[in-house]
């Protein structure tokens, strides 16, 4: 940057696509690996990621995961061969847990990734509209998903539907969009009065470049926090679905009805509650420590010079 | 009619003085419908045997007591029933009960024909008061146990009924009092209703001028809870603001409140049958051999000494000690060569894959879901997919009404509604009875549906207990039903009360298997110092 | 903008709101499947009296004459009947909302109350322990469902260390107050009843902690990063430049700016309490109306899930609006209006 | 001249950053004498608010970091005050003047609030000195910043208020408690000329009435040649000039402060100058040397290793070159 | 060189706003200005701040659709909002804002802000797209290497120039710079300065320079216009201007520069003193809008608003005193 009157050799100094690549690379992990506790976070992500994708391997009872009913060996507290216990029906918990997972980032994700782009696409409309019929039609509807209790509404839709986990991910996601909508759109009324838009405006950009490539990269960093937190509340609803009988059904294990279901038998057999319970926190932990080292990682700034 | 209000405040009033420390809490799985032309769940059951009294009395053994009826005779025929009615039988509200009550509420019975009503809307064709103490009944055609349904008939006020109506469907009748029935009794049984929350509990006190009179020590008043939640339960239990529970608490948390100190559990046999109904109207369970394979491959011994301990391996489609039942049939073991012998002849043998059966179990009675997943793995071995579904109750109320809504195969819990194998039988499987819950199988058979009536309208007992045995090997061969276990059903209950039912299960003797008659609190006693 | 036009404006836009909501119910109601009259009836009542039921409650008319009718009930307070309880919806309403309302507004004051100060205190003590240890709180709060945390105190206080009672709204041996609001604890404070009182105070502590947990830390969280953003502001060092002691600086100066944007969190979680209060009550007995809404939908009652939606449409428009006057009262530049 | 009552001596603050320290002040040495009206002026991001604001010692906490340096205060090290010591300081001996009006006050308190607190917890406002004394203390600090009407300015919230009038209060809070030395941080900056050159008389004339010391911060030479008997010019947390105000314009030495001048658009027309060349380097990494080099039109070798002192030229100018 | 490129033809535009006690009030940003600008000039904007300076760049470009008068722009009218503007319009006018800080976008590097322009008017193939991009930095005088920084790691000056850059990229022939140095200092400020002026001189550019800097226009313009309260009350040559200022706010904002030499102090009228608040521009004072604060007010000020006149050749003011003379 000191060469402003020296103009000489430039190609040389513009850095190949895979140098910045990695210096972009370096410079992110080093935003994020900044904090510790981001870097456990990602650890316990992959980790439960992992165990997820891979859980007919590392599982010692895979077969528990599926159909299969040992009452030799029911309600065993932790021990060697059954680390962390057996349910009532003598399936290994631990075994179990590593498959719940699965259903638990597959649900999650697929929430995330339908509800995502409509909350979105909506909050950016009606943000970068604000004050015309779509601003109002937008958010009075998003007002209107709102206000109506999540589980009646989820309830409702798998009513009519089948009660399955895909069925259970569609009522969630229905409830899910119109926070993702509020969210961006507080973001996107408040970017649009930002020069930089006005001037994509004056030079003639089209809308859609103006809420994709002008607005929307800057909620970027607040839409994946919340999506990290929320991973966490998509967990814990289709817990409470499971409770009035939706979502994943028996015998593919689901943390949130191994909760329900063991809490039954508290404190006796604390095992079948507990330790399902932990494995929510772990994941939801993770994935909030997560959300915080991308917030960090995003986070624009001068102390972006580092 | 007459001048009812002091009586029944007064009535009231003492009771609450001292009902305090002398009462009875049981839980259930419902809060009590009280109008008892509505309600035939077991909490209903439970109220109206307290609140209301009946022509005849189920006894433990089996037997109908003389109770409002002193006596009875029908024709010749068996089509007209007269009946002598107790005199000096008083309401809650001081009116004295005569032949024109037991009318109006055999007449609004039929007409309303919802909750038990259906035992009567197709077989009383006419009720007529003789005298004032002489009832008449007139049937459309002979029907056996038609004494039996009685217990059913509970006697309503008229006049406190009428002097409540309000606008309705009924004509005259008006709403026929279902508005006030709500929430109010109109009956002469030794509790009288105080108060009933919805969604939380019913309570009734004590009816000190109860015809049956009373004996020292009997509860004060008691409360029927509408929780079955495990850890409620137990907390109540533990707590000692329990003194009955309910039968839907599992084998897990039965050990834990065994080991409450003073608390005990009462495992006794009341006719009720655990199932998993086969709908025999859809695929792939429309097949016999295929509903066979099921019936040979399921693995009782398991559910019986592992799962439920106490209970007894069901032995077809009546419970072992209900008049009528065949003590001969042949029953389904388990038997994996039989099993796929069956499968192989059913015309789904090739294309197991496609076929997969989808069984439904009770969100309520969470120890189901081990019989559901029981199963699911015994039909894995014969390579049959099985889906468990998890259902709260009145969805599956509400999917049996359609033969294509009613899953494959539903684990389910049946109980009789009087005390005879021909209620069983007609409730589980008579046409007329499909759409409800008690009929996942939607039989249809016109074969049985002859049969069943021919049975009831036998009017002779030996004869028509032979006639029920019959069906019931007709049914063992169609095997619309994997008959599970005859449920010994467990409650726990507090040392500190003298509960008859329990004491006859422990001597090893019958206990009535009319739903709701073993919570008859009149004769229960609690010990003064807890 | 001055407040009067604006609650007005506000209550403008709820009515489109209702009407949209009105609508949602309306096709829940209708697309949940069952033949509601025969539902309520039993399986074995006769057609025609299931007929005739259908008739009273209008199923036998074209969907757009059956919302017709349905909203026309709905604005003269006429619900219809539950067809579970027997009962006018109204009454059932009546009866249940209290006692939620009651749980919410307890569990409300909770999350309030201990936002703000685990908020204060994890921003005085930010980077510290005090810090983590409430973060991870935090983050257990909003891992550990309502739910489990109730069933762990019922055990907990139910029989191991029994110091509070954990089921039902009131003790057996109080005697209840007279009904005026339905709120125990208020009704018991009007007619100066101090140990019923007291008793029912005791009674929902437990289920309103159960249900406060959740939002309780979410909220405390963004308590503490309000404050960690305006501890940055000039205008705290300027307080602290001109000498004004730290303690009046976290309570006063720092405090008051941070809560605008918790509010309108707070608001919406507060509003979705009683929705969500349906486990927590079934488990503490509580005989609530997000139970009651609960099972009307496994029981396609219509006339309650519409009611019930209603109502919890209209508080949480109420509580939005109440949520707007609070942060207009917190925020002087929304209450004043915009700089022109 | 007698002992200054602000010394500060060899000021070293570094912000903790993400990137490592950001070693922004690096030895700056300033002080001011009763009753003297100081300028400090530099670029943006000099470091001119840090020394002020490490005074009172209100750097942001936990990222600002003082590894070297004293701060006196009639003689006595600010930076190692106790909590009573420097509330004592705080409340009536320096305040300051924050840079943007709208920012230092609390948009949700009244300005009386905010003005009463003031006073109140400075210790003037013990009980014997009821509430309406507090007020009339404040009316009247209102009053002396020349607002007509002060009843309806302390019930008003900053944002009702012009700039204008919200950097009067700020002004009124400044003084209605501290007596010694007064920091304007660039007081009016964010306001319209007229407005500046309005709140620029006010402020001297309450700073020569009360006989207060005045260090004013700004980044225009031409306010600081207006307000200012002595003018300390700052270059990346150096001080690299110093002088009487008139002696710098006459004579400025360092090849920076010479640059600064020659930038400014001047009345007189002639067209714009060059500039600068270059930028402020980044603190992060800050050149060896002195810091001005990598710009510096007139830099040596010695420049890019050795750091200069501030050489003193007689009646009070020094500066900080090797090639003056 | 003296032939008009722009008309801007009693220009007015209100903003309706809700004041505190919930009426609806205008403000009257601009209220009525005239204004010619000649092709290849520098025409200077000076005001206070709220003084309508922004208001009526922004309308010029469109970003307000005007509530009166017109806009003329090679005598084409042009007074409807932006979205309506052909993009050909939108090629020829341009804007360079004043805060650096936000007028590029933060999570753009500096290549996709610069592409922008190049591709939606379709001045750059693919293939020389980085070529025309690098060519952009060097009129800036940035070197390549900027192509992948992002904004947030650069400096004000450095950020002002890319937006100057970007502007450029069109190829515009007016240039509209609302204060485009006034967040910078002074030694960024003179560098970008001097790069605007050669572009101009290079580029043939029309200039609508906007500021409150009276010695930077000084310097740069080759005419100004002095706006307050919506209204130009003083425009003229600079020379003349500054020789001769004749409205009375014009002299009260000379008097107040704050300056670094005696040479320049001696230029500044010294008798006037600034007084009093700029009014809100939401009520207005009667008559004169300066009267308030006016030292040589006069009766007839309070009641009418004077006209615009033509005090020396190109020399107009609007002062009831003025006017007299
Ligand atoms: N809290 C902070 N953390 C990190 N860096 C900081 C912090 N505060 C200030 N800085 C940096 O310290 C340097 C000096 O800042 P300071 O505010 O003292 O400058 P200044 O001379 O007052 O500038 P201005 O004229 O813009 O007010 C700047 O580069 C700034 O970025
Ligand atoms: N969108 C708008 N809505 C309402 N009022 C506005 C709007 N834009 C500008 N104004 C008002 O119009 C007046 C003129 O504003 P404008 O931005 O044009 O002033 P300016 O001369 O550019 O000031 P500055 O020097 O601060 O940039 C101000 O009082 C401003 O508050
Ligand atoms: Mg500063
Ligand atoms: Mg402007
Ligand atoms: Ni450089």
């Amino acid at each position: 940057m000191m060469d402003i009157n020296t103009q000489t050799a430039f190609e040389a100094n513009i850095p190949s696509a895979a140098t910045r690549y990695k210096e972009n690379l370096r410079k992110n992990w080093y935003k994020f690996s900044r904090n510790k506790l981001s870097v456990i976070g990602l650890v316990i992500v992959l980790a439960v990621v992992v165990v997820a994708v891979f859980a007919p391997y590392v599982a010692p009872f895979p077969e528990h995961a599926g159909s299969f009913v040992d009452y030799e060996h029911a309600n065993l507290a932790p021990s060697t061969t059954y680390l962390l216990g057996t349910d009532n029906i003598g399936r290994d918990i631990l075994s179990r847990i590593f498959f719940a997972f699965r259903g638990a980032l597959y649900m999650a994700f697929l929430v995330l990734v339908i509800s995502l782009p409509v909350g979105v696409i909506l909050g950016l409309l009606a943000g970068y509209f604000k004050g015309t019929w779509i601003d109002t039609v937008i958010m009075r509807t998003t007002d209107i998903f709102l206000a109506v209790p999540p589980l009646i509404l989820a309830l409702a839709i798998s009513s009519v539907l089948k009660p399955n986990l895909t069925n259970a991910m569609i009522a969630v996601t229905v409830m899910w969009w119109p926070w993702y909508t509020r969210l961006v759109y507080g973001m996107a009324t408040s970017m649009r009065n930002e020069y930089f838009v006005t001037a994509a405006e004056l030079i003639g950009a089209g809308k859609f470049h103006i809420l994709f490539r002008e607005i929307l990269p800057n909620c970027l960093s607040p839409i994946f926090t919340k999506m990290a937190l929320d991973v966490g509340w998509v967990i814990l609803l289709g817990a409470a679905l499971s409770f009035v009988g939706l979502g994943e059904q028996p015998p593919t294990p689901a943390l949130g009805q191994m909760v329900s279901d063991g809490s039954r038998y508290m404190p006796d057999l604390w095992w079948m509650t507990i330790f399902p319970s932990l494995a929510i926190i772990i994941i939801i932990l993770g994935f909030n420590l997560l959300g915080d080292g991308i917030r960090d990682m995003l986070a624009k700034g001068e102390h972006d010079r580092g | 009619g007459g001048n009812q209000e002091n009586n029944n405040q007064d009535a009231q009033g003492d009771a609450t003085a001292a009902g305090q420390e002398s009462i009875i809490r049981s839980t259930a799985s419902d809060v009590p419908n009280i109008d008892p032309g509505v309600g035939s769940d077991y909490a209903s059951s439970i109220a109206f045997a307290n609140i209301y009294d009946t022509l005849v009395f189920p006894a433990h053994d089996g037997s109908l007591k003389p109770w409002l009826a002193t006596d009875w005779q029908p024709s010749e025929d068996g089509l007209t029933w007269v009946f002598n009615l107790r005199q000096g039988v008083k309401f809650h509200n001081g009116d004295e009960l005569t032949a024109d009550d037991v009318v109006f509420s055999m007449q609004r019975m039929i007409t309303l024909g919802e909750g038990y009503g259906y035992l009567f809307s197709n077989v009383v064709k006419e009720a007529k008061a003789l005298d004032q103490y002489k009832v008449q009944f007139t049937l459309n055609k002979k029907f056996g146990p038609f004494l039996s349904t009685l217990v059913r008939l509970y006697i309503l006020d008229q006049d406190q009924v009428m002097a409540n109506v309000q606008q309705g469907p009924y004509g005259d009748m008006g709403d026929y009092g279902k508005d006030w029935l709500v929430s109010n009794d109109a009956g002469s049984g030794p509790y009288m209703v105080k108060e009933l929350k919805k969604q939380e509990y019913l309570q009734a006190v004590k009816f000190n001028d109860f015809w049956g009179g009373w004996e020292e020590g009997a509860p004060e008043a008691i409360k029927i809870i509408g929780t079955t939640a495990g850890p409620t339960v137990r907390t109540l239990m533990t707590r000692q603001e329990l003194e009955q529970t309910d039968q839907w608490q599992t084998e897990e948390a039965l050990k834990a409140l065994d080991d409450i100190s003073g608390v005990s559990i009462d495992a006794g046999f009341t006719g009720s049958m655990l199932n998993i109904m086969l709908n025999t109207k859809i695929a792939p369970t429309d097949d016999v051999h295929f509903r066979k394979a099921l019936a040979y491959v399921f693995d009782y011994q398991t559910v019986v000494e592992k799962l439920f301990p106490g209970c007894k391996k069901a032995q077809g489609p009546v419970q072992f000690n209900l008049p009528g039942f065949n003590p001969n049939l042949p029953q389904y073991e388990r038997n994996l060569d039989k099993a796929k012998a069956e499968l192989a002849q059913s015309k789904y043998a090739g294309e197991l894959d496609q076929y997969p059966v989808d069984i439904v179990w009770i969100a309520q009675v969470p120890d189901e879901e081990k019989i559901a997943l029981l199963f699911q793995a015994n039909a894995a071995e014969l390579g049959i997919k099985v889906n468990i579904v998890k259902t709260p109750w009145l969805s599956f109320v509400d999917q049996v009404a359609t033969p294509e809504n009613t899953p494959n195969a539903s684990v389910v819990f049946v109980a009789p509604h009087y005390n005879e194998a021909g209620s069983m039988l007609e409730s589980r499987y008579h046409s007329n009875s499909t759409g409800t819950w008690e009929q996942g199988e939607w039989l249809k058979s016109s074969e049985i549906d002859a049969d069943i009536e021919d049975a009831l309208v036998t009017l002779d007992e030996n004869e028509r207990y032979a006639k029920y045995q019959k069906i019931q090997e007709k049914l063992v061969d169609l095997c619309p039903t994997i008959w599970v276990f005859d449920q010994a059903e467990k409650r726990a209950f507090q040392d500190y009360i003298q509960w008859p039912g329990a004491e006859l299960n422990k001597e090893g003797k019958p206990v009535s298997s009319v739903m709701g008659y073993n919570f008859y609190y009149h004769d229960y006693k609690i010990a003064t110092q807890k | 903008m001055d407040l009067r036009s604006y609650i007005l404006k506000r209550l403008f836009l709820s009515i489109f709101v209702l009407l949209g909501l009105s609508i949602v119910i309306f096709i829940i109601a209708r697309v949940v499947p069952g033949d509601p009259a025969r539902m309520s009836l039993g399986p074995r009542a006769p057609q025609y009296a299931v007929e005739e039921l259908r008739q009273e409650m209008n199923l036998d008319k074209p969907l757009p004459a059956q919302y017709y009718y349905w909203v026309k009930g709905v604005v003269v307070g006429d619900l219809g009947k539950s067809l579970t309880t027997k009962r006018a919806v109204t009454d059932d309403v009546k009866e249940f909302l209290p006692a939620t309302l009651e749980l919410a507004l307890i569990a409300a004051i909770f999350v309030v109350v201990f936002s703000i100060i685990f908020g204060t205190l994890a921003a005085r003590y930010r980077n510290k322990w005090v810090d983590t240890v409430i973060r991870v709180m935090a983050y257990t709060g909003v891992a550990v469902p309502a739910f489990v945390l109730a069933v762990l105190f019922l055990l907990l206080f139910g029989y191991i260390w029994p110091v509070i009672p954990v089921l039902g709204r009131l003790s057996p041996e109080i005697l209840p107050p007279p009904t005026i609001t339905g709120l125990i604890t208020v009704d018991s404070l009007i007619t100066g009843n101090l140990s019923a009182f007291w008793d029912a105070l005791k009674h929902l502590i437990l289920p309103a902690l159960a249900l406060a947990m959740g939002p309780l830390f979410q909220e405390a969280r963004i308590v503490r990063s309000a404050m960690t953003d305006n501890m940055s502001k000039d205008y705290l060092a300027a307080a602290v430049g001109y000498g004004i002691p730290n303690s009046i600086i976290m309570r006063k100066y720092l405090l008051k700016p941070s809560l605008i944007p918790a509010v309108s969190v707070m608001g919406l979680d507060i509003a979705s309490l009683m929705g969500n209060a349906f486990l927590v009550e079934v488990i503490f007995n509580w005989p609530g109306i997000s139970r009651y809404g609960m099972e009307a939908m496994l029981r396609k009652d219509l006339n309650a899930i519409s009611a019930v939606i209603i109502v919890f449409g209209v508080i949480f428009v109420i509580v939005n609006i109440i949520v707007d006057l609070i942060v207009a009262y917190l925020d002087p530049r929304i209450r004043l209006g915009g700089k022109v | 001249m007698g002992n200054p009552i602000l010394d500060i001596r060899d000021l070293h603050v570094w912000y903790r950053t993400y990137g490592g320290y950001s070693k922004v002040l690096d030895g700056v040495n300033l002080f001011v004498h009763q009753g003297e009206k100081v300028g400090l002026v530099g670029e943006a991001g000099c470091g001119k608010t840090t020394t002020m604001r490490s005074v009172l010692r209100i750097l942001p906490e936990g990222q600002a970091h003082t590894p070297r340096g004293q701060i006196l205060y009639h003689g006595k090290n600010i930076l190692q005050m106790n909590r009573r010591e420097l509330h004592q300081v705080r409340t009536s001996g320096v305040s300051m003047i924050f840079q943007e009006p709208a920012a230092a006050l609390n948009p949700v308190f009244t300005v009386g609030t905010q003005i009463t607190d003031v006073i109140k917890f400075s210790g003037l406002g013990k009980p014997e000195k009821q509430k309406d004394n507090i007020k009339n203390l404040a009316m009247q600090a209102i009053r002396e910043v020349y607002i007509a009407d002060p009843e309806r300015i302390m019930s008003s919230y900053p944002n009702q208020l012009s700039g204008g009038m919200k950097q009067r209060i700020c002004i009124a809070m400044a003084i209605v408690t501290a007596r010694e030395l007064l920091i304007a941080d660039e007081p009016g900056t964010a306001l319209d000329v007229t407005i500046q050159d309005q709140v620029h008389k006010l402020l001297r004339g309450l700073v020569e009435k009360k006989g207060m010391s005045l260090v004013m911060i700004t980044h225009s030479l031409g306010v600081a040649r207006e307000m200012t008997d002595r003018i300390y010019v700052m270059y990346a947390g150096n001080i690299v000039e110093v002088a009487k105000s008139g002696e710098l314009f006459r004579n400025p030495l360092h090849p920076y402060t010479l640059g600064l001048l020659e930038s400014v658009p001047k009345l007189t027309g002639g067209g714009m100058a060059e500039g600068i060349y270059g930028q402020i380097p980044d603190y992060l990494r800050p050149p060896d040397g002195c810091r001005f080099h990598p710009r510096c039109p007139r830099a040596v070798a010695r420049c890019r290793e050795e750091k200069p002192n501030l050489a003193d030229l007689g009646d009070g100018h020094q500066v900080a070159c090797f090639q003056v | 060189m003296t032939e008009p490129i722009m008309e801007i033809k009693d220009l007015k535009k209100y903003f309706l706003v809700n004041k505190s006690n919930g009426k609806q009030v205008f403000v009257k940003a601009v209220d009525g200005v005239n204004l010619t600008i000649n092709q290849g000039e520098v025409m200077g904007l000076v005001g206070e701040s709220g003084s309508g300076k922004s208001t009526l760049a922004y309308a010029v470009m469109g970003m307000y659709k005007p509530s009166g008068g017109r806009i003329l722009f090679k005598d084409r009218d042009i007074s409807v909002s932006s979205a309506k503007r052909s993009l050909g319009l939108k090629k020829d006018l341009q804007i360079v804002f004043q805060d650096p800080g936000s007028s590029l976008n933060p999570s753009q590097n500096i290549k996709q802000i610069l592409e922008l322009p190049l591709k939606v008017h379709g001045l750059a193939q693919n293939g020389d797209l980085d070529q025309k991009i690098i060519d952009l930095l060097q009129t800036v005088e940035l070197s390549p290497n900027y192509m992948y920084k992002s904004p947030a790691t650069m400096g004000g000056g450095e950020r002002q120039m890319v937006s100057i850059a970007r502007a450029l990229a069109t190829d515009p022939s007016f240039v509209i710079l609302d204060e485009p140095t006034s967040a910078l200092d002074v030694s960024i400020q003179a560098k970008i300065i001097n790069m605007l002026l050669k572009l101009q001189q290079v580029k043939r550019l029309t200039y609508l320079f906007i500021t409150h800097d009276l010695s930077l226009m000084r310097n740069i313009a080759t005419r100004v216009a002095i706006m307050y309260l919506g209204k130009v009350c003083e425009m003229a040559d600079t020379v003349q201007f500054f020789k001769n200022p004749l409205h009375p706010y014009t002299r009260m904002l000379l008097s107040s520069i704050p300056v670094v030499s005696e040479e320049e102090e001696a230029l500044k009228p010294q008798k006037v003193v600034s007084t009093g608040e700029i009014p809100s521009p939401v009520d207005v004072p009667p008559g004169c809008s300066f009267h308030l604060r006016c030292p040589d007010k006069t009766e007839l000020c309070a009641q009418e608003d004077p006209v615009m006149v033509e005090a020396a050749s190109g020399h107009f003011v609007r002062c009831h005193a003025c006017a007299k003379m």
